[in-house]
């Protein structure tokens, strides 16, 4: 009993290692885990509308919305950055804002990345418009107009003068919302965009909220959801199968799925032995 | 540390592939039309053309088999048809789109009988009573009904006026700045002749990109010239990469290829009935072997070859616009300028002489057309696009809006009447006797945290409700309250509370003003600061009610260790758990509110508390009851919870 | 008049906001889009307050040299570097001070902000919250105790949760993980939505009203 | 233990790490990422205890944050939306939306400090008369109706989706029950919200797993940063 007993008192910063090694292990030794990451039903979802918007046809941009701070910005960048890249894969014009102010800067550093990685030209292929107060006035009003919401991208130039926006009017010409956001921001995109436009909406959201959207998943008011890190390493998988089978691109989720296995499984065997220690030291006393 | 491995072992057992979605009936006809090109093709390379093998190879694939009926036919029959004569479509309806601006009328008529054969159909329109029609749409064969509204003219209309005014605004600029143009591209050497399309380029981006100096153009040039630099030194050394000993691989591949393909196509030809899977199979299996011995240099030097091609021509068509700003004169801007004022004038009138309008009747002709043949429909019936005033489609929005308020406002007025208006107890709140008992008996502090949001958070204010009651009993057992808090306003308003509480229990002078202290804005110093106290000052009871983030998980782990009574309660519910798994009572979402009307009695509480429960109710029976209707099939149900 | 202007305009304009939504006309339309562009210009002013309140705060705290007091001025310096060099780098055709960087001549000012931003905000708010998968750990070992039915039910829908996401691939787990959450999980957070949707109504519909004034200055 | 002493001892575990790191590892070539690094591993310290680097990093964190959002806001808010569209544009309506946003500075004058209740109370108006009847539309009748069972959900030799919707509507209802606070003790609906807590304590527990997953995924995104851009240990 006295085993358990001082395993119960054992010091925070010894169970604080232990994490970080299993974290950091699986990295280095970059462990593959067997098999292809199986992509959950509604990760799925997401990349078959994807795949179903016609880049020549009525509803053919994607808006994107990004709407992290940097602080849950590890969780969402791969989401963000396979579903960019599945997206110039298939030539469909994008449209890039963020509700949160310092969500323009975390898309302009992805989107420049990656757009030279895939030989995209700002202007021709997506565009920055970039942040505006009020997030309720800013998706209602673009449900009008969106030159009225911005009536320039992000480095001041006119949008009428960027090919890109050519025939984009309004949610009328966008095929999908896609959100990525760390907290509520979601909400805004169900309530101002889809129930008075009735445009697609799908979302990225950190693990978290992921319990709270199924209810809009339930309802169809989202067409799909990517769920943490994991959805990330999902989507990526999806998208690289289907165009860069031969390509060497950088998976940053797949690569982070095994050590995130593993310190969820050392996470349970940690409540599992909390509780044997603090049962068997409590019958005692 | 076996566990680690544990994971991949177990996934190692038993890995299913995605599950393959079943087609989409509507994709059935494009997927087919490119299955078909490419089968048709193959057939006819190895067999020529047998129509059976491949309707048979399309009916295992698909259960649509009316499409493939229709492709067939246009497979078997190729002939161009001569036809005569066309029926037109008949019976045109008009219709108002109700609950709208008013800008838009639905159109709805019969096929022509012909409309196989047709290129498809023209929609004019008349305002009523006149005899002038003008073309609005074209639509292709097969189209039996469309919406007619002022979309796209708006947007012409829109663009128009854009371009107009940028064109005024820009003029006097570009006059400007135009010597000084001239003066840079004088330093590059002249351009052979001036190409008009170049020219009518040049005025216009001179005229509306401010931007577009030659200063630009320059730099632009100079990031091509370094870029392409670049591309040949890339291209160098990737060239250097593949050595003499990778070619002979390379070629032995393409020969293995070569050899190999030719075996399989024989072994195709021999069963081939079933084997149109088989060939599809080896079509894969050709283009992936096909992209492995390419490797990736090869393919990445093209690559960078056409890039570096793109880059000389950009670089040439940079240098010649750069020349040819030398031959612009001022009398070139304003042509320019005029007559595309001009045309986007046209434009306007065009557009607006189309636009739907509100008051007007319209009637509508379709007109079937092939070629040169042309038949006409009867008139519609005229119809005029009006603006509603209400709109019908929301009447259950509206009603549910009416009777949720009255609800509310009816508790409210109930509760401000001082009618007591029954609430059940929360047991958390029973709880609080108990922990403040157990801390007098200990003789230790309660400590409570009121959240770490501002006042304008609901959970706060309930947050004080409950403080207001804790604190009295303190007062009355002489057991000390420690309040730290996070909000400034929070904390003048919390030290209040508690002042009130100590003489309302008739003790003003055993309140210690330190006990209910500010620590700092900053969210994890606060909660540094907060654990420092449970460790130290030990309390007995430790209250965390209010509005918590990602602190919720320290201070409740603390807590349990300190040995505390645990008594927790947000409305965060990503925070809940943490809470439920660590402290000893908590109080979820709801329970919050409506614990704090409980002890408040404040009537705006109370009163809305109950108009929401009643509207839960409603909820409740709602869904039961609309849940029974649907279950025997009828659809009001469903119809009365549709919105627009 | 301190009270009565605020309390007027939230019952106009919100009860005018109501009845628009039922009005399908080009008037009504004409008028939403100018109220959310209003609404826009406003909202870009409401910064001031949080600048406000930070600056007075780390003011007062270095006046009265309050404990810490000598962090404030690496927030305020650092709001003050930030702010400077975003305002003149991030304006449109800014070439002052140029530096070649990855062969593009670029401002010092735009070169500095983007770095700030990239290599000192995202990883100090990113680690931030990245500190919470220690404290969970630690938290999981010593408090997350199955103590009642209530805990237990919950503990056990977590580790299902858990384990379906790291055994997905194994079919039974990861449609249990599946089922879970779009069964019983849906269930009770659709309860919780639409309580609190009409809770959120219910606060509206006070703030309209003017029962619900707490925005008009804090305290009573 | 001193106080100083936890921060010598980051010091000096920095110092030997970067030492070792230099020598031994691709280490990034980088200023900007050496910054990146040592500002994460100034927040990690805090692991160990609260300590004057962490208080520092935290600091110029909200400095920067906070500076950020001024340049942001004057260039995508004020500047392109309000000021331009004014004096370039010459829209001179635009006066009134930033006559009333000026106001928020009167929150600096104590003597005309209650102006600053305009702007909150126009927005708050603004934005509570849009969102009821949108609330409505887009949870309370989307989501009622998305639960109902309808027959179709039976189809003969599947029922599952069936049975599953009438456990999600026991679910709903249950759960609504537990918040109905009007019930009396030993009521009918006392059994029934025991039932709802059962719904509850499983959502709550599956958002639990996931908010562990959660924190972890961040996690590793940072040790990604360090083993990769940072050391270079993990291939690129």
């Amino acid at each position: 009993m006295k085993f358990w007993e001082r395993l119960g008192k054992i010091d925070r910063r010894i169970i604080y290692i232990v994490l970080a090694v299993v974290v950091i292990i699986p990295l280095i030794l970059t462990v593959k885990l067997p098999g292809k990451v199986r992509a959950m039903p509604r990760t799925k979802d997401v990349f078959d509308h994807i795949e179903n918007i016609d880049p020549n046809g009525k509803r053919r941009s994607i808006l994107i919305s990004v709407d992290f701070d940097p602080q849950t910005e590890p969780e969402l960048k791969p989401q963000l950055e396979a579903v960019v890249r599945h997206a110039f894969a298939r030539n469909i014009p994008l449209l890039v804002m963020a509700l949160p102010i310092q969500g323009t800067d975390i898309g302009i550093e992805v989107f420049t990345r990656l757009a030279e990685e895939h030989n995209k030209e700002y202007g021709i292929d997506y565009v920055i418009l970039g942040w505006k107060p009020s997030p309720v006035a800013v998706i209602l009003g673009m449900g009008n107009f969106i030159e009225q919401v911005f009536p320039t991208d992000y480095w001041g130039t006119p949008l009428s003068e960027l090919p890109v926006m050519e025939g984009i009017r309004n949610y009328d010409d966008v095929g999908l919302v896609m959100d990525f956001t760390g907290s509520s921001f979601y909400v805004y995109w169900v309530y101002y965009a889809h129930t008075p436009y009735d445009v697609p909406v799908a979302t990225g959201v950190t693990s978290v909220s992921v319990a709270d959207i199924y209810p809009f998943l339930g309802s169809k008011q989202f067409i799909g959801m990517l769920a943490g890190m994991k959805a990330g390493a999902e989507y990526e998988r999806l998208v690289k199968d289907k165009y860069y089978q031969d390509q060497d691109i950088f998976l940053r989720g797949t690569q982070a799925l095994p050590a995130l296995s593993a310190s969820l499984l050392v996470i349970i065997l940690f409540v599992i032995l909390g509780n044997i220690s603090h049962f068997a030291t409590r019958r005692k006393s | 540390m076996f566990f680690l491995l544990l994971p991949f072992l177990l996934t190692q057992a038993e890995v299913v592939s995605p599950p393959e979605r079943s087609y989409d009936p509507g994709m059935d006809v494009a997927v087919l039309a490119g299955e078909v090109d490419t089968l048709q093709a193959m057939l006819t390379q190895v067999t020529g053309n047998q129509v059976e093998d491949l309707e048979a190879h399309m009916s295992s694939m698909f259960t649509r088999v009316y499409t493939i009926d229709s492709i067939l036919k246009v497979l078997m029959e190729p002939e161009e048809l001569i036809v005569e004569e066309i029926q037109p479509p008949a019976n045109v309806k008009v219709e108002d789109v109700r609950n709208d601006v008013g800008n838009q009328l639905v159109l709805r008529w019969n096929l022509s009988p012909d409309d196989s054969l047709l290129d498809g159909y023209v929609l004019y329109r008349a305002v009523e009573g006149k005899q002038e029609f003008k073309q609005i749409q074209v639509l292709p064969p097969g189209a039996d009904s469309t919406n007619d509204n002022n979309d796209l003219l708006a947007r012409m209309i829109e663009y128009g006026r854009d371009e107009i005014a940028s064109l005024r605004r820009n003029l006097p600029r570009a006059k400007r700045a135009l010597p000084k143009l001239k003066q840079d591209a004088a330093k590059f050497p002249q351009a052979d002749s001036l190409v008009p399309g170049i020219k009518n380029n040049l005025v216009a981006i001179i005229l509306g990109y401010r931007r577009n100096t030659v200063r630009q153009f320059e730099l632009d040039m100079e990031t091509a010239k370094r870029n392409a630099e670049r591309v040949q030194i890339k291209i160098d050394s990737l060239r250097g990469e593949i050595t003499a000993e990778q070619t002979e691989v390379f070629t032995e591949h393409v020969n293995a290829l070569a050899s190999g393909m030719v075996d399989l196509q024989s072994m195709v030809q021999e069963d081939l009935p079933p084997g149109a899977a088989e060939l599809e199979a080896l079509a894969e299996e050709t283009s992936k072997l096909r992209a492995k011995i390419q490797g990736t240099t090869v393919y990445r030097v093209q690559k960078l070859e056409a890039d570096l091609a793109n880059l000389e021509a950009e670089i040439a068509s940079l240098e010649s616009m750069i020349a040819n700003i030398a031959f612009i004169e001022e009398a070139d801007l304003e042509e320019y300028a005029k007559s595309r004022t001009e045309r986007m004038q046209g434009l306007i009138e065009d557009s607006e002489g189309k636009l739907l309008k509100n008051r007007l009747s319209y009637r509508y002709k379709v007109v079937a057309v092939r070629g040169d043949l042309q038949a006409p429909s009867e008139l519609s019936a005229a119809a005029s696009p009006s603006a509603q005033l209400f709109h019908t489609q929301r009447i259950n929005v509206l009603v549910a809006m009416i009777f949720f308020f009255s609800l509310v406002t009816f508790f409210i007025s109930q509760a401000k009447r001082g009618k007591n208006l029954f609430l059940r107890k929360i047991a958390g709140l029973e709880a609080i006797d108990e922990a403040v008992g157990r801390a007098t008996e200990m003789g230790r502090p309660i400590l409570f945290v009121p959240g770490l949001s501002t006042i304008g958070d609901i959970a706060t204010i309930a947050a004080l409700n409950i403080l207001q009651g804790i604190a009295k009993k303190a007062a009355q057992y002489d057991t000390p309250i420690i309040v730290p808090n996070r909000d400034p306003i929070v904390y003048t308003v919390a030290r209040e509370i508690v002042k009130e509480a100590y003489s309302d229990a008739g003790r003003p002078d055993a309140f210690n003003p330190d006990s209910v202290f500010f620590i700092t804005t900053s969210q994890f110093a606060y909660v540094a600061a907060v654990n420092g106290i449970m460790l130290r000052e030990k309390p007995a009871a430790n209250f965390f009610l209010g509005m918590f983030w990602a602190e919720s998980l320290l201070l409740a782990e603390t807590g349990n260790i300190s040995g505390a009574i645990q008594i927790a309660g947000t409305d965060a519910s990503a925070q809940l758990p943490f809470f439920i798994t660590a402290c000893d009572y908590t109080i979820i979402g709801e329970e919050l509110y409506a614990a704090s009307a409980y002890l408040s009695r404040e009537p705006n509480l109370v009163g809305t508390i109950k108009g929401q429960d009643w509207g839960k109710a409603t909820i409740a029976g709602l869904l039961i009851v609309l849940t029974v209707l649907a279950m025997f099939g009828i659809e009001f149900a469903v119809k009365l919870l549709t919105t627009v | 008049m301190k009270r009565r202007i605020p309390l007027t305009l939230t019952l106009v304009l919100g009860i005018v906001m109501m009845i628009q939504f039922f009005i399908p006309h080009q008037f009504s339309q004409d008028f939403k889009n100018t109220a959310l562009e209003w609404l826009r210009v406003i909202g870009g002013f409401a910064f001031i307050i949080g600048l406000a309140s930070f600056i007075t705060h780390h003011y007062t705290k270095i006046k009265h040299k309050k404990e810490g007091w000598a962090y404030s001025p690496i927030a305020l310096g650092a709001l003050v570097v930030m702010a400077v060099v975003g305002l003149i780098g991030r304006s449109p055709n800014m070439n002052w001070i140029p530096v070649t960087v990855q062969g593009q001549q670029i401002s010092v000012f735009t070169y500095l902000f983007s770095n700030f931003f990239t290599h000192m905000m995202i990883p100090l708010g990113a680690t931030m919250f990245s500190v919470l998968a220690f404290y969970i750990a630690s938290a999981a070992y010593r408090s997350f105790r199955a103590k009642s039915l209530v805990s237990i039910l919950l503990l056990v829908a977590a580790f299902v949760i858990m384990l379906a996401i790291i055994f997905y691939n194994v079919l039974p787990l990861g449609d249990l993980g599946e089922w879970l959450l779009s069964v019983p999980n849906m269930a009770a957070k659709r309860g919780i939505l639409l309580g609190a949707s009409l809770g959120g109504i219910a606060t509206s519909l006070k703030i309209i009203l003017g029962i619900e004034r707490g925005y008009l200055g804090g305290t009573k | 233990m001193k106080k100083w002493v936890p921060t010598v001892i980051f010091l000096a575990v920095a110092v030997v790490l970067i030492v070792l790191a230099i020598v031994f590892l691709p280490v990034s070539k980088s200023v900007w990422v050496w910054i990146a690094a040592l500002l994460t591993l100034a927040i990690f310290s805090i692991l160990y205890r609260d300590n004057p680097i962490y208080r520092i990093a935290e600091h110029i964190f909200v400095g920067l944050s906070l500076g950020y959002g001024l340049a942001m806001i004057w260039h995508l808010a004020l500047w392109q939306i309000a000021l331009r569209p004014l004096f370039v544009e010459g829209r001179f309506i635009l006066i009134i939306p930033i006559a009333i946003g000026l106001l928020y500075f009167t929150r600096l004058i104590p003597k005309v400090s209650w102006l600053v209740r305009i702007p909150i109370s126009i927005a708050l108006g603004l934005g509570s008369g849009i969102a009821i009847p949108l609330i409505f539309q887009a949870t309370i009748f989307e989501q009622t109706k998305a639960s109902l069972v309808l027959p179709e959900m039976f189809a003969p030799g599947n029922p599952w989706p069936g049975i599953w919707a009438i456990i999600l509507i026991i679910g709903i209802v249950t759960t609504l029950a537990y918040f109905f606070f009007s019930r009396k003790e030993k009521s009918v609906l006392s059994p029934v919200s025991k039932v709802g807590i059962i719904f509850i304590m499983l959502g709550f527990g599956a958002t639990f797993g996931l908010t562990v997953m959660s924190r972890v995924s961040l996690l590793i995104g940072r040790v990604q940063f360090l083993l990769r851009e940072w050391l270079g240990i993990i291939a690129q």
